[in-house]
């Protein structure tokens, strides 16, 4: 059902699972995280950087990762991969990738399946290619080490990964080293370099964030245009929820380490039930909102992963916290819409969630400039908490409908 | 060839820029257009956004009024005052006037000073007050800036997040009551929630001390937010000024129209189609197209585009673009061309 | 094209040096010691010539001069006259001795004379009552330095490439602690005192080894065998110091996204090490190995004393010695040029090495 | 937008919750005990350097009155005290008696009478005894006393030649770095073309054309050290330039001469600092290889350097002579790099930097 990419016609030895003497289990999920745990042992105690993750992706589907910096999402996607390599490591949990444990491979075995079945792209295109190897070869590299094709079967192969991620004059570029090559081309090279043995399994580290916001489109345009073509399921990982919005069909939002709220995009931008989401919503400017729209501010601080919070992890920022929530962890439980989960004790729209959020507040312009410079000493009073809350009726009519069928 | 001219400029302003120019030598005789023949224009209380994708020289022109380093051409004018023919010593007497804040606030601050006298610091160099004065002014702005003056004064930078660095940057701004802020790219390197802490701060500030600021970002939405004039550049040239309203609801110039579809937005979308409406990147600034430089990726270019440079053109209520076929016209203002 | 502009400016830069260093040397030989009449004199007063008596048609009287004469070195008396007394001896220069060896126009026009017959390897004659040319002396002092410099070069490489490679591999896990432990002892280890230890263990006490140099000529075994100890001892700094900065290079690029890049691609790890992480890894070795030529060369120096190998720094202490400045004024050109020669080779490399340069 | 850090981001309103304190104060790295024994070896070295006159210490220069009597008696191969000898030495054995016989001699009577009290433990190359802590040379004079007197000469040209390089290479490096143009071209042509002489033959060459002296052996290493310390400070100048705090002064309107001074300096001092424990083990290491040609410190003045070359003289007979003060020389080095390195890594100092 999945036609083969142009890459991998001319390879006749087996690559991935098929090299490995297994077969996709049945039933499964392309990946699935089961309470997958990520700590590192560093000398002050034991980083939660992941903390009991699950997670499931398909063939063609785009689960989106959302999270601020430190909520572990970098650590999720490479510990889903199997790529942390540490001393301080300590993992636990299952990521089986079509029914197969990858956590309890050995690291040898892991890595047939790199490249071949899974691939990853980086941030920062300017980093995450070689700066002195031609950018032929970092392709071609992997394309003779996996599917054992001579050098110029590969050099042809390579012609064509790069012509498919869109570089003009390929057979000039091929030859040409990273820094000749511009931002968001050098984005479309890394895509080629990991897409060239034919992955089931992308996941996109950031894969924009380093770039202007018109070549981000390109390149998300590409990603989802390759995701496509090659039936392939692809984690996008990103700080920036307009980015997943627009391209997840799943979104999962992060917080210190643990999955906070999971849903089907447009249930979770449709009706959001975690705290912590609703409040990163609010944080950001829209453009469709008026000039000078006082924004809403997380008060406090992420929670220190080494002594994470015993109750719910947001509770210390969030308005409505209880003293259920600093002393329960809440679990992630299923709403009643299907897909949408979250971990909240009291979410969003409840009756014992907080009802006094306001609508956003346009400040008034300037007056004229503070008349006397005496020294005030006694503090400014925190951000004032939002007056009005949008309610669930003004959100839905927003939302558009669901792709997800 | 023609000029893009100063049709949009106004009377009235405390900060004026015209035809700024600023090359960068590049070797072997070449030379960087960052900045070509811009002119802007500020009010006093207003903010100014300056919005464009990076290497569009936003940055450059908001060194350039800082005379940091001065302009290869054109003017600025502070109040009256040319800035960019005063003697060293009048440009540094006028220097607590306009101050500046930084995109990286960890770089911008002296990792072997303590944050005391890194915002006391403006106050020493001009000898202002008694250094009791000195020490209550400090703990003013800080405070102002949101951060305990009594624990933050004796702290080094690397002890603070990025968020109260970039605070601490403001305070450090505001010790000598300048008139003027020219804020570069200040909340870029923070994470969401904390650029919404700043650009609040901001506010307050501006509305404390009744500050005029430069607001250079490339983020559109933060840019909306404070701004009360925008300015769109393109490759060292302006492409469109107007009130934020006029300019993110009708867009005149196919650059700007294209980067506001371009940005995602934190809704979903319907359906999974391409949607990148810009093809291309940023031609080289070392040798930018004739005519109109955004003309090589834009999907309405004609002949004229190339030999031809648009000038500023008002098409009503302040809207100013620099375009021969503006997506949007003056009522009465007959067509052009037809697309 | 870049490339060849490079090498040009680089040539350009090393004949700049050079130029720059042996004028200085020059005016160091030629100015700070007074002037080299007084060697020739000095030499004439050793070799018990009269007072009073007649030297290149001059006749000196000692009376007068005496009251003038205090240094022991030799001194300037008024005027161009230099003259030198011993116990009851002195000898004066002649202008005519002073023409003769061009002392009585202007430093620039002597360095210009001087370097027009360098560059024609012709480094004068040394300053003795029988001159001999200095070049053929440098000559045959050349072979057994540039011996014992590249066997100790191509040593340390070989020794600290492998074990910088490991020691970033295995980051702060037991064998990389040994490593780092034992390059450091070794960095702050003298090359003599390292010497001395060896000396005293594989010879005084073992008896292994022989410890005195022994040429091409009489054996290639021989001669490896005796260049053993000197060569070790120069090289495990050397060494030491390059698994350090390749460790640390290695220990950063192995942070890097293209190295996680590669082994996203399933790509084995020694392919990692070697193919993708050592070439960004090798710029700081690259430029202290540059750098480092001229440590080696003082290294080689203090070598060559202590083992009697007759090269280049034996003949520049013997030629100390006997204050033989044109020798020594030639040697130190010699060694300026090759260090410079070292160090533009090292840009050269470098530009080979990483393509950013090559295209910035 | 770039991570700019993993640390969290902090309540905009207190600035830092107590347990930030603790924290940082336990991320302090403790210096550890290898450092501290390395602090004290470096304070033994300066405490011997600078009260050496004072100290109730041998000659440095006199050999010990006893060991013409001691070589000789050893000759025979007898041991034990003056007055036994001498009281005793025809009855002590008839073996010693008939070789004192057979060579006609007894021990002179005046080198009995300028040495009252002598043992073997006086001769010369002799190995450490209550006497002589650390034996004696080969002129038969105290190696430890010695070895204190050569810390003087070692921390002259270590510290203080050194110090002086480090300043006035400092000094170039800032201005040249943050004026940069015609300025840094003029400079670093100067740094660069001292910089093509190899160190050791700069010094030879000064050494040899100026005449040896302590005096100039200090200048040679000063010379030598300042185009490195001017490069390093250069380099990071440009670096702290390039900072936007630095921008941030200027906005202020603060002056050139506070820039460089208030904001660069405190910066680049880092590394500089750190370059300057290196450069002064390079030092000490330097002055041994100057002894080793002929042109350290001249004789009688005992330094590190020309003791090893003294005692490689005999390292075949007496390697023990040799081994003190190379060992010596050795631990301070290692010291001054462990003490260097220590203070890289607390600061971060980039090693390539240097």
């Amino acid at each position: 059902m999945n036609q083969p990419s142009p890459t991998l016609q001319t390879s006749t030895s087996k690559t991935g699972l098929a090299a490995l003497g297994l077969q996709p289990v049945p039933g499964a999920p392309l990946l699935e995280l089961d309470d997958l745990r990520t700590y590192f042992e560093i000398g002050a105690g034991t980083v939660h950087a992941v903390d009991g993750v699950s997670l499931k992706v398909d063939r063609a589907m785009t689960l989106g990762v959302v999270g601020e910096s430190g909520s572990g999402k970098t650590v999720l996607s490479r510990s889903a991969m199997g790529l942390l390599r540490s001393g301080n490591l300590r993992q636990s949990g299952q990521v089986r990738y079509q029914g197969h444990d990858l956590i309890a491979m050995a690291d040898k075995t892991r890595r047939r399946l790199w490249g071949t079945e899974m691939a990853m792209v980086f941030q920062d295109p300017m980093t995450s290619l070689n700066p002195v190897m031609k950018i032929g070869r970092q392709i071609t590299e992997s394309l003779r080490y996996h599917l054992g094709m001579s050098k110029s079967e590969a050099r042809e192969a390579a012609l064509v990964g790069l012509k498919s991620v869109g570089i003009p004059a390929p057979e000039q570029r091929i030859d040409e080293y990273p820094h000749q090559l511009s931002g968001g081309m050098r984005q479309r090279v890394t895509i080629a370099v990991a897409l060239a043995c034919g992955p089931k399994l992308l996941f996109a580290d950031e894969p924009t964030t380093a770039l202007d916001v018109t070549v981000q489109a390109q390149i998300l345009d590409l990603l989802d245009h390759q995701r496509r073509e090659r039936n392939m399921g692809m984690i996008l990982v990103t700080h920036d929820l307009g980015v997943v919005a627009g391209r997840a069909d799943v979104v999962a939002v992060m917080y210190a380490g643990q999955v906070v709220e999971i849903a089907p995009t447009a249930e979770l931008f449709g009706n959001v039930r975690m705290p912590y989401t609703e409040a990163l919503l609010r944080a950001i400017p829209k453009l469709d909102e008026a000039s000078h729209t006082k924004l809403n501010v997380i008060s406090g601080r992420p929670p220190d992963l080494i002594k994470p919070p015993k109750g719910c992890r947001f509770a210390p920022r969030c308005p409505y916290a209880q003293s259920k929530c600093r002393n329960e962890p809440p679990p992630l439980v299923e709403s009643s819409t299907p897909g949408h989960a979250y971990r909240c004790w009291f979410p969003v729209g409840s009756d014992q969630g907080s009802t006094q959020l306001p609508a956003p507040v346009v400040r008034e312009p300037a007056p004229d400039p503070a008349p006397d410079g005496a020294p005030k000493i006694q503090p400014t009073p925190p951000p004032k908490a939002p007056e009005r809350r949008i309610t669930a009726v003004e959100r839905s009519e927003n939302a558009p409908e669901n792709p997800n069928e | 060839m023609s000029e893009p001219g100063t049709a949009h400029l106004r009377d009235d302003t405390l900060l004026s820029v015209e035809h700024l120019v600023v090359e960068f030598p590049a070797g072997r005789g070449r030379k960087v257009h960052a900045v070509s023949d811009l002119s802007i224009d500020i009010r006093k209380g207003e903010t100014l956004g300056l919005v464009g994708e990076s290497g569009c020289g936003k940055s450059t022109t908001g060194r350039a009024i800082m005379q940091l380093p001065s302009p290869t051409s054109g003017s600025v004018s502070y109040d009256g005052t040319e800035v960019t023919k005063l003697s060293r010593a009048d440009l540094r007497r006028l220097r607590p006037k306009m101050q500046m804040i930084f995109q990286d606030p960890i770089s911008s601050l002296n990792p072997r000073r303590k944050v005391g006298d890194i915002v006391a610091e403006p106050l020493q160099i001009w000898g202002i007050g008694t250094p009791e004065e000195r020490v209550a002014k400090v703990r003013e702005v800080l405070d102002a800036c949101g951060l305990d003056p009594d624990v933050a004064m004796g702290k080094y930078p690397h002890e603070f997040s990025g968020g109260q660095c970039q605070r601490i940057c403001v305070a450090r701004a505001l010790v000598l009551d300048p008139a003027v802020i020219i804020c570069d790219e200040p909340v870029s390197a923070l994470d969401v929630s904390v650029q919404a802490q700043i650009l609040n701060l901001l506010e307050e500030m501006k509305e404390r001390y009744g500050l005029t600021l430069v607001f250079i970002a490339h983020d559109l939405a933060v840019v909306k937010n404070v701004s009360d004039r925008v300015a769109v550049m393109y490759l060292g040239k302006l492409c469109e000024t107007g009130t934020p309203d006029d300019v993110y609801g009708s867009p005149a110039h196919p650059y700007t129209a294209a980067l506001l579809a371009s940005i995602p937005k934190p809704e979903v979308r319907s359906g999974s189609e391409e949607s990148a409406p810009l093809s291309g990147e940023l031609p080289s600034p070392i040798d930018p197209p004739s005519g109109c430089r955004f003309r090589t990726r834009c999907p309405y270019a004609q002949d004229i585009c190339a030999q031809v440079e648009p000038e500023v053109r008002d098409v009503g209520n302040g809207h100013f673009v620099a375009c021969h076929f503006p997506l949007v016209r003056r009522p009465n203002e007959p067509a052009t061309a037809t697309f | 094209m870049r490339v060849a502009r490079k090498v040009l400016l680089s040539l350009l830069r090393l004949a700049g040096a050079v130029v720059a260093v042996s004028f200085l040397t020059f005016l160091l030989a030629h100015k700070i010691p007074g002037d080299p009449t007084a060697i020739i004199l000095q030499d004439k007063v050793n070799t018990m010539v009269p007072c009073g008596s007649v030297l290149l048609g001059e006749t000196v009287d000692c009376g007068a001069l005496a009251p003038k004469v205090v240094h022991p070195r030799g001194t300037e008396a008024p005027g161009a006259v230099t003259s030198v007394c011993h116990a009851d001896r002195c000898v004066i220069a002649s202008d005519a001795l002073r023409h003769q060896m061009g002392l009585d126009q202007p430093v620039l026009t002597q360095y210009v004379h001087w370097a027009g017959k360098a560059i024609h390897g012709d480094f004068g004659t040394t300053y003795d009552t029988q001159p001999q040319p200095v070049w053929p002396q440098i000559a045959q002092a050349l072979p057994p330095t540039l011996e014992l410099m590249i066997i100790a070069m191509v040593l340390s490489l070989i020794i600290s490439i492998p074990l910088g490679i490991y020691a970033a591999y295995r980051e702060h896990r037991l064998g990389d602690r040994i490593l780092t432990t034992a390059s450091f002892l070794f960095v702050a280890l003298p090359n003599f005192v390292l010497a001395i230890f060896l000396i005293i263990i594989f010879v005084t006490w073992m008896g292994a080894v022989q410890s005195v140099y022994v040429p091409w000529s009489n054996g290639v075994g021989k001669n490896l065998s005796t260049l053993a100890i000197p060569a070790v001892a120069l090289s495990l700094g050397m060494a030491s110091v390059y698994q350090r900065l390749l460790r640390t290079d290695m220990i950063a690029t192995l942070q890097e996204d293209f190295i996680l890049m590669a082994r996203a691609k399933g790509l084995p790890t020694w392919r990692i090490l070697t193919r993708h992480a050592l070439r960004p890894s090798s710029f700081s070795l690259l430029t202290v190995f540059g750098i480092n030529v001229g440590t080696l060369i003082g290294g080689t120096v203090i070598m060559e004393v202590m083992f009697s190998i007759s090269g280049i720094g034996k003949l520049i202490t013997k030629s100390i010695y006997v204050r033989n400045y044109p020798t020594i004024q030639a040697i130190v050109v010699l060694i300026a040029a090759v260090y410079v020669a070292a160090n533009v080779l090292t840009d050269i490399f470098y530009s080979v090495l990483d393509p950013r340069i090559r295209h910035a | 937008m770039p991570e700019i850090s993993a640390q969290t981001e902090p309540d905009p309103i207190a600035t830092d919750s107590p347990d930030a304190d603790t924290e940082t104060v336990a991320k302090r790295k403790r210096m550890g005990v290898t450092f501290w024994i390395a602090i004290g070896w470096v304070a033994l070295v300066v405490f011997g350097a600078i009260f050496q006159p004072i100290l109730p210490l041998q000659s440095t220069t006199k050999p010990d009155p006893c060991s013409t009597y001691a070589a000789t008696m050893a000759n025979y191969g007898i041991s034990g005290t003056a007055a036994q000898l001498y009281n005793n030495s025809q009855a002590d054995s008839p073996r010693q008696a008939q070789q004192m016989a057979d060579a006609g001699t007894k021990p002179p009577a005046d080198s009995i009478s300028a040495c009252p009290n002598p043992t073997l433990n006086s001769k010369t190359n002799a190995f450490p005894s209550a006497q002589h802590w650390l034996g004696t040379d080969s002129a038969g004079r105290d190696t430890f006393a010695r070895i204190v007197a050569g810390a003087k000469v070692a921390l002259l040209v270590g510290l203080v030649a050194v110090g002086v390089g480090m300043i006035l290479g400092t000094l170039i490096g800032l201005i040249a770095g943050y004026f940069r143009g015609a300025v840094e071209g003029i400079m670093m042509t100067f740094v660069d073309v001292a910089l093509a002489f190899p160190a050791l033959i700069l010094a030879i060459a000064i050494v040899a054309f100026r005449g040896q002296s302590l005096f100039n052996v200090c200048l040679a290493i000063a010379i030598v050290a300042t185009p490195g310390f001017a490069r390093l400070s250069r380099s990071s100048t440009l670096t702290f330039s390039e900072r936007e705090f630095v921008m941030a002064a200027r906005v202020m309107g603060a002056s050139h001469r506070r820039i460089i001074f208030r904001e660069i300096l405190p910066n680049v001092a880092l590394p500089v600092v750190a370059f300057y424990l290196l450069a002064v083990a390079i030092a000490i290491v330097a002055e041994g290889g100057l002894a080793f040609l002929g042109l350290s410190v001249p004789p009688p003045t005992p330094s590190w350097g020309t003791m090893i070359q003294d005692g490689y003289n005999v390292i075949n007979d007496s390697p023990f002579v040799v081994m003190v003060p190379s060992m010596v020389m050795f631990v301070t080095v290692l010291a001054f790099n462990y003490i260097g390195d220590r203070f890289r890594e607390r600061f971060d100092v980039k090693e390539a930097a240097l």
